[in-house]
């Protein structure tokens, strides 16, 4: 038997595969398509105190084997989800990750507060890292001590787990991870989307009603297992890592750079059925190794370096 | 529910240098497939293109009373649709789908009128079959730039479907927008109506249904809300996921308090009551 | 007639295309692919003042749309160039741009020293951003003032054109342009690589004897387009722009984005002939959108929003 | 110079389920290829995969006198040789070459002794045609893992190649790595030329040419060196341009200093003289 489950803080995810915010809706969107009950967890779509419109289309654009999107936080606010979703999330048996986004400290607060009163929220992941929006956010997550306060500020009045999600956009990732720890997160995801946009060269107008937006998916991969390995090193709380990811091979290969769970994003839009694809690709692994605990393969790089360098072919 | 099918490409036709027909071996997905249904597919492996794209469902196929397969019409604007138009028999395609919400189908004696616009002719072939199967009496409005870029008209001639249709050029049908003969008969319907006084102004007795660009959808929503006719029309977005995860693909939609907002079109559409949007 | 033209400080290129350093070898490697000439300008390989070994194999490695690359900068050493190379790429008139690297600020001195002596060189572009070696280089790329000295001291001692070359890997790359500014730079190049790193799940090592290297290539075009529009809206000095071009409609996207002159590096690997055709390319566009220089094309993204947002397919 | 053709694939043969020849119409890099020299290819658009692989041309295809193309023995190990073994006629393939450093031809009475490892057999198909050209006496040592993976027997034995046949399982020739016979042949041909007189120990009566995995070509060349021979190996190196472009493809060789320094193989190779490597 293969133990497939992970440790993020208090919480125990049946195994490390997260939906990631943004990417599958309030998660009911997809209960046609996976049993949510089978995921790690599923990370809901960025939530502000209030309803949001959200930017005007065009909204995303497909760039070399990634994308860019400039949805501007569209969603029904804390309130509504609470009344509407978390209830046929629970009934659904989802392991919720509620993701938050406020324009102040005091609104991530108030977030914190509401949500952990809720029934049926697994843990909090802050979105201190939307490269969208103008007004808070990533101002808190590109200022090692505006990420500090977030942290330590939530941690005051919440149970829960509290997961600040780092963003890439900066010089030194892991002194984020590290700040983070130090306000007492329980865990750190990383990375949200790299700050990117272009251009319809006939028109010359950016492609992106909002001028610039978030690069996603595999294009980014390489940079997003770079900074999972440096947070890794930098702290001891868990890495939850993501960019990219679409195979239960790229999966593994952020567990062994450090990750202790993965989420997915863009790659659900191409397969809303990879789910089970990706888990039974890391038993096969697992079985292939000999490895007993999914566990067992987080950090586990070997960085050694090797005499010969042949490659065989 | 949705499913997802490696799907054999049965044939492809080309229509033209720029469109084609292409049949996939989906028949889960062609047997659940209501007309205006979209399904979202991805020729070619690995990352570039990465992301699926949208197209209707054309025709469901048949043989022997077994659904084998769809096909699909595209119209070769980028790289997806100029791997669809390269494709050839024995290549995978996936193919995810039913997607969405359909046209709702009229019952006789209401009539519809279908109103396609280039390769907006796309949902009104799965349409015509529908509809015949309930005895409704269907009128096809069909525009294109030039009489070489209008397909399947026998086809929908032999399903009894009375054909209008404009070209920019001229070369067939009326020289124009089809938009203007079908301002002109929605307007001589309603006198007929009225003289025969059978028929309120605002009366059901037929709805108009278009698939098209944008600003042919516009007008036909406004052509029929001036003469109180329903219209629905399919928009085009941008779809990430045609799921409802992304929210990449919204439209907006009057809210009923006078206000708008962001409807995603891959759930709540890609087939809208023309009187539900906002178009200004 | 369209003029191809464009000015880099003192410098006119005949166009705007000019091979990235570490991409094109020492140049002469391309001579019986391209007619050297023809090119606005040939960025040979990094240079340090000695010889240098590099890194040991595996060196590169594909990623998605993109490439990792720790070369380690084996090179020559500029006193072989000067003698060896320099010859050469002047009977093949190129317009030679030499990217130099040191360990420390004297390194650099000497170097552009040495070179402004030399006969054959055009300008000199500070390689202060190669995320591939430890000492130098981007330690100065990653500071402010470290920036500002590098270029600040090379402008003392050279007439040549004098192209500080950015890192991606920042917060803020328009603060990196404006300190070069200050410190006298006639232009900035950007991007370097990203920093990046892919793992061999199956042996668990880093597939990179390095184990992190540099990102290039498409996957990483729309970082580097958003970076170069920034940095444009930051100085007025020319903005030399790089990262996955592959076509023409990539070059003009840059050029709209800002950059005056781009430069192309993992695309001449998949394709050593692509410079005819990039040219090509860019005068049809201008052809068609009648744009008389390629110089009015720079810049002029259009951000003023629509009012409509139908998609015309 | 080399030249980037986009070239048609003409056929393409499985030989297993894992290797296969596929035939390219790129006539202007076969004609002027000489044996040893590769190509970078790259099957399909789009940038995912993204660089070209590099393959030794294997065979030069004739038809009527004229040059028609060349053939890619080709082993299925990843994204763009799966696209090669997938590949349909038709299918184009972006070809560049001729590439790098070709094997040196040696004339009667040099006898030339080919040892290929696996897929390591690719060069020498044309390099048996340019030494039969030349009348050199050949042999050709061939190692795979078993007799499934043994290909084109017949084609080197047509040609008069005395062929030495080893498999890991033993299925077909020798049991075990086909470097045992080289190394016996080898003592034997030079016992028995001690023998006769006719040529010194350290004589240039054989030259060694060998292609396949790294540790074989290490074999091959301390082997050779052993025996006074001398030995040419074309290695394998990750190839992001095959021009001398980018650095990627460095093998460390003897500097003639006591030290050592970095070649691309690219361009200083593939081919190198088996003393000249570094094998430590
Ligand atoms: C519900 C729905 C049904 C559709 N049905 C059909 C159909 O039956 N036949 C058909 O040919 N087309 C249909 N389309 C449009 C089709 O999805 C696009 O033409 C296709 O996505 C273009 O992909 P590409 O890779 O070829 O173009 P790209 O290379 O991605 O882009 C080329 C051009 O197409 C536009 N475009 C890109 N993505 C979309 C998109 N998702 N929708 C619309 N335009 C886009 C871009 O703005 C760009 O101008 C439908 C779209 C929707 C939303
Ligand atoms: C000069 C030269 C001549 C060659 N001739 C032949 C030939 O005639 N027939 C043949 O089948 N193969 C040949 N090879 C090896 C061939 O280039 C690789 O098998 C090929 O690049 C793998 O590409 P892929 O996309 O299928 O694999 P990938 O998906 O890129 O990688 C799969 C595996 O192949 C290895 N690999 C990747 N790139 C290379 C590379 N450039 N060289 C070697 N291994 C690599 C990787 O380490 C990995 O383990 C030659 C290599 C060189 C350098
Ligand atoms: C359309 C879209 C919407 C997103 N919305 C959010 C969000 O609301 N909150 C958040 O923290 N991250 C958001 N993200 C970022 C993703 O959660 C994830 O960090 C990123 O996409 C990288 O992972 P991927 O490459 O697997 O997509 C969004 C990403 C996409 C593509
Ligand atoms: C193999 C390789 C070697 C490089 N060597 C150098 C170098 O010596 N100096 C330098 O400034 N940049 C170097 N670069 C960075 C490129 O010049 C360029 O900035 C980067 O690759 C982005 O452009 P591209 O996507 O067009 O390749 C190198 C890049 C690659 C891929
Ligand atoms: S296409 Fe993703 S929400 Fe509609
Ligand atoms: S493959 Fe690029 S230098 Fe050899």
């Amino acid at each position: 038997m293969i133990d497939l489950s992970v440790q993020i803080g208090s919480l125990q995810l049946a195994n490390p595969l997260i939906a990631a915010s943004g990417c599958f809706g309030y998660g009911v969107e997809y209960a046609g398509t996976v049993d949510l009950s089978s995921l790690g967890g599923v990370a809901v779509k960025g939530l502000f105190l209030a309803e949001r419109e959200g930017h005007p289309p065009e909204r995303i654009v497909e760039t070399p084997a990634g994308m860019l999107n400039a949805i501007g936080l569209q969603g029904i606010g804390v309130h509504r989800f609470v009344r509407e979703k978390l209830p046929e999330l629970r009934d659904l048996r989802a392991t919720v990750i509620v993701n938050i986004c406020g324009s102040t400290l005091d609104e991530y607060v108030e977030l914190a507060r509401i949500l952990s009163d809720a029934d049926g929220v697994a843990a909090l992941e802050l979105n201190i890292s939307c490269p969208n929006i103008k007004e808070g956010g990533i101002t808190f997550g590109c200022s090692l001590h505006g990420t500090f306060d977030v942290v330590s500020s939530v941690k005051k009045v919440t149970h829960l787990p509290v997961i600040p999600k780092l963003t890439p956009n900066v010089t030194d990732v892991a002194a984020f991870a590290r700040a983070s720890e130090e306000a007492g997160a329980d865990a750190v995801s990383l990375v949200n989307t790299f700050l990117a946009m272009a251009i319809d060269v006939e028109t010359r107008r950016p492609q992106l009603s909002n001028i610039v937006g978030g690069l996603s998916g595999p294009a980014i991969r390489p940079i997003a297992v770079r900074m999972v390995y440096e947070c890794r090193r930098a702290v001891k709380i868990p890495v939850i890592g993501m960019g990219g990811i679409a195979s239960a091979r790229d999966a593994i290969e952020f567990m062994i750079a450090g990750a202790t769970a993965v989420q997915v994003g863009t790659a659900n839009f191409v397969d809303p059925f990879i789910w089970p694809k990706l888990l039974d690709g890391i038993r096969e692994y697992l079985r292939r190794h000999e490895i007993a605990r999914v566990a067992d393969l987080v950090g586990t790089i070997d960085t050694t370096s090797r005499e010969k360098q042949w490659i065989s072919s | 529910m949705p499913v997802d099918v490696e799907a054999r490409v049965i044939r492809n036709t080309r229509l033209s240098s720029d469109y084609n027909v292409i049949a996939l071996a989906a028949p889960e997905i062609a047997a659940a497939t209501a007309p205006g249904q979209f399904v979202m597919v991805k020729p070619g492996r690995g990352h570039d293109p990465l992301l699926r794209r949208p197209f209707s469902v054309f025709e469901v196929l048949r043989a022997n009373g077994r659904v084998e397969g769809l096909t699909l019409l595209s119209k070769r604007v980028g790289v997806t649709t100029a791997m669809l138009f390269d494709a050839v028999e024995g290549d995978i395609v996936s193919c995810l789908g039913p997607l969405g919400r359909a046209f709702a189908l009229v019952d006789p004696p209401e009539e519809a009128w279908m109103v396609a616009g280039g390769v907006g002719l796309a949902p009104f072939a799965i349409m015509t079959d529908a509809l015949a199967a309930r005895g409704t009496r269907t009128t096809l409005f069909y525009g294109a730039r030039t009489g070489g870029e209008l397909f399947y008209l026998d086809w929908f001639r032999a399903r009894g479907v009375r054909l209008v249709l404009a070209t920019e050029d001229g070369s067939v049908g009326e020289r124009g927008r089809v938009t203007e003969p079908l301002e002109r008969e929605l307007r001589s319907a309603r006198q007929a109506a009225r003289v025969a006084g059978g028929l309120q102004a605002s009366g059901n007795d037929l709805t108009v249904d278009a698939c098209g660009p944008g600003p042919m959808l516009e007008a036909v929503a406004r052509i029929a809300a001036a003469r109180g006719a329903r219209s629905q029309v399919s928009v085009v977005r941008v779809m990430g996921c045609g799921l409802g995860g992304c929210y990449s693909c919204v439209i907006p939609v009057r809210d009923g308090r006078g206000g708008r907002h962001y409807v995603r079109s891959c759930i709540g559409g890609p087939v809208f009551d023309g009187a539900e949007l906002v178009w200004d």
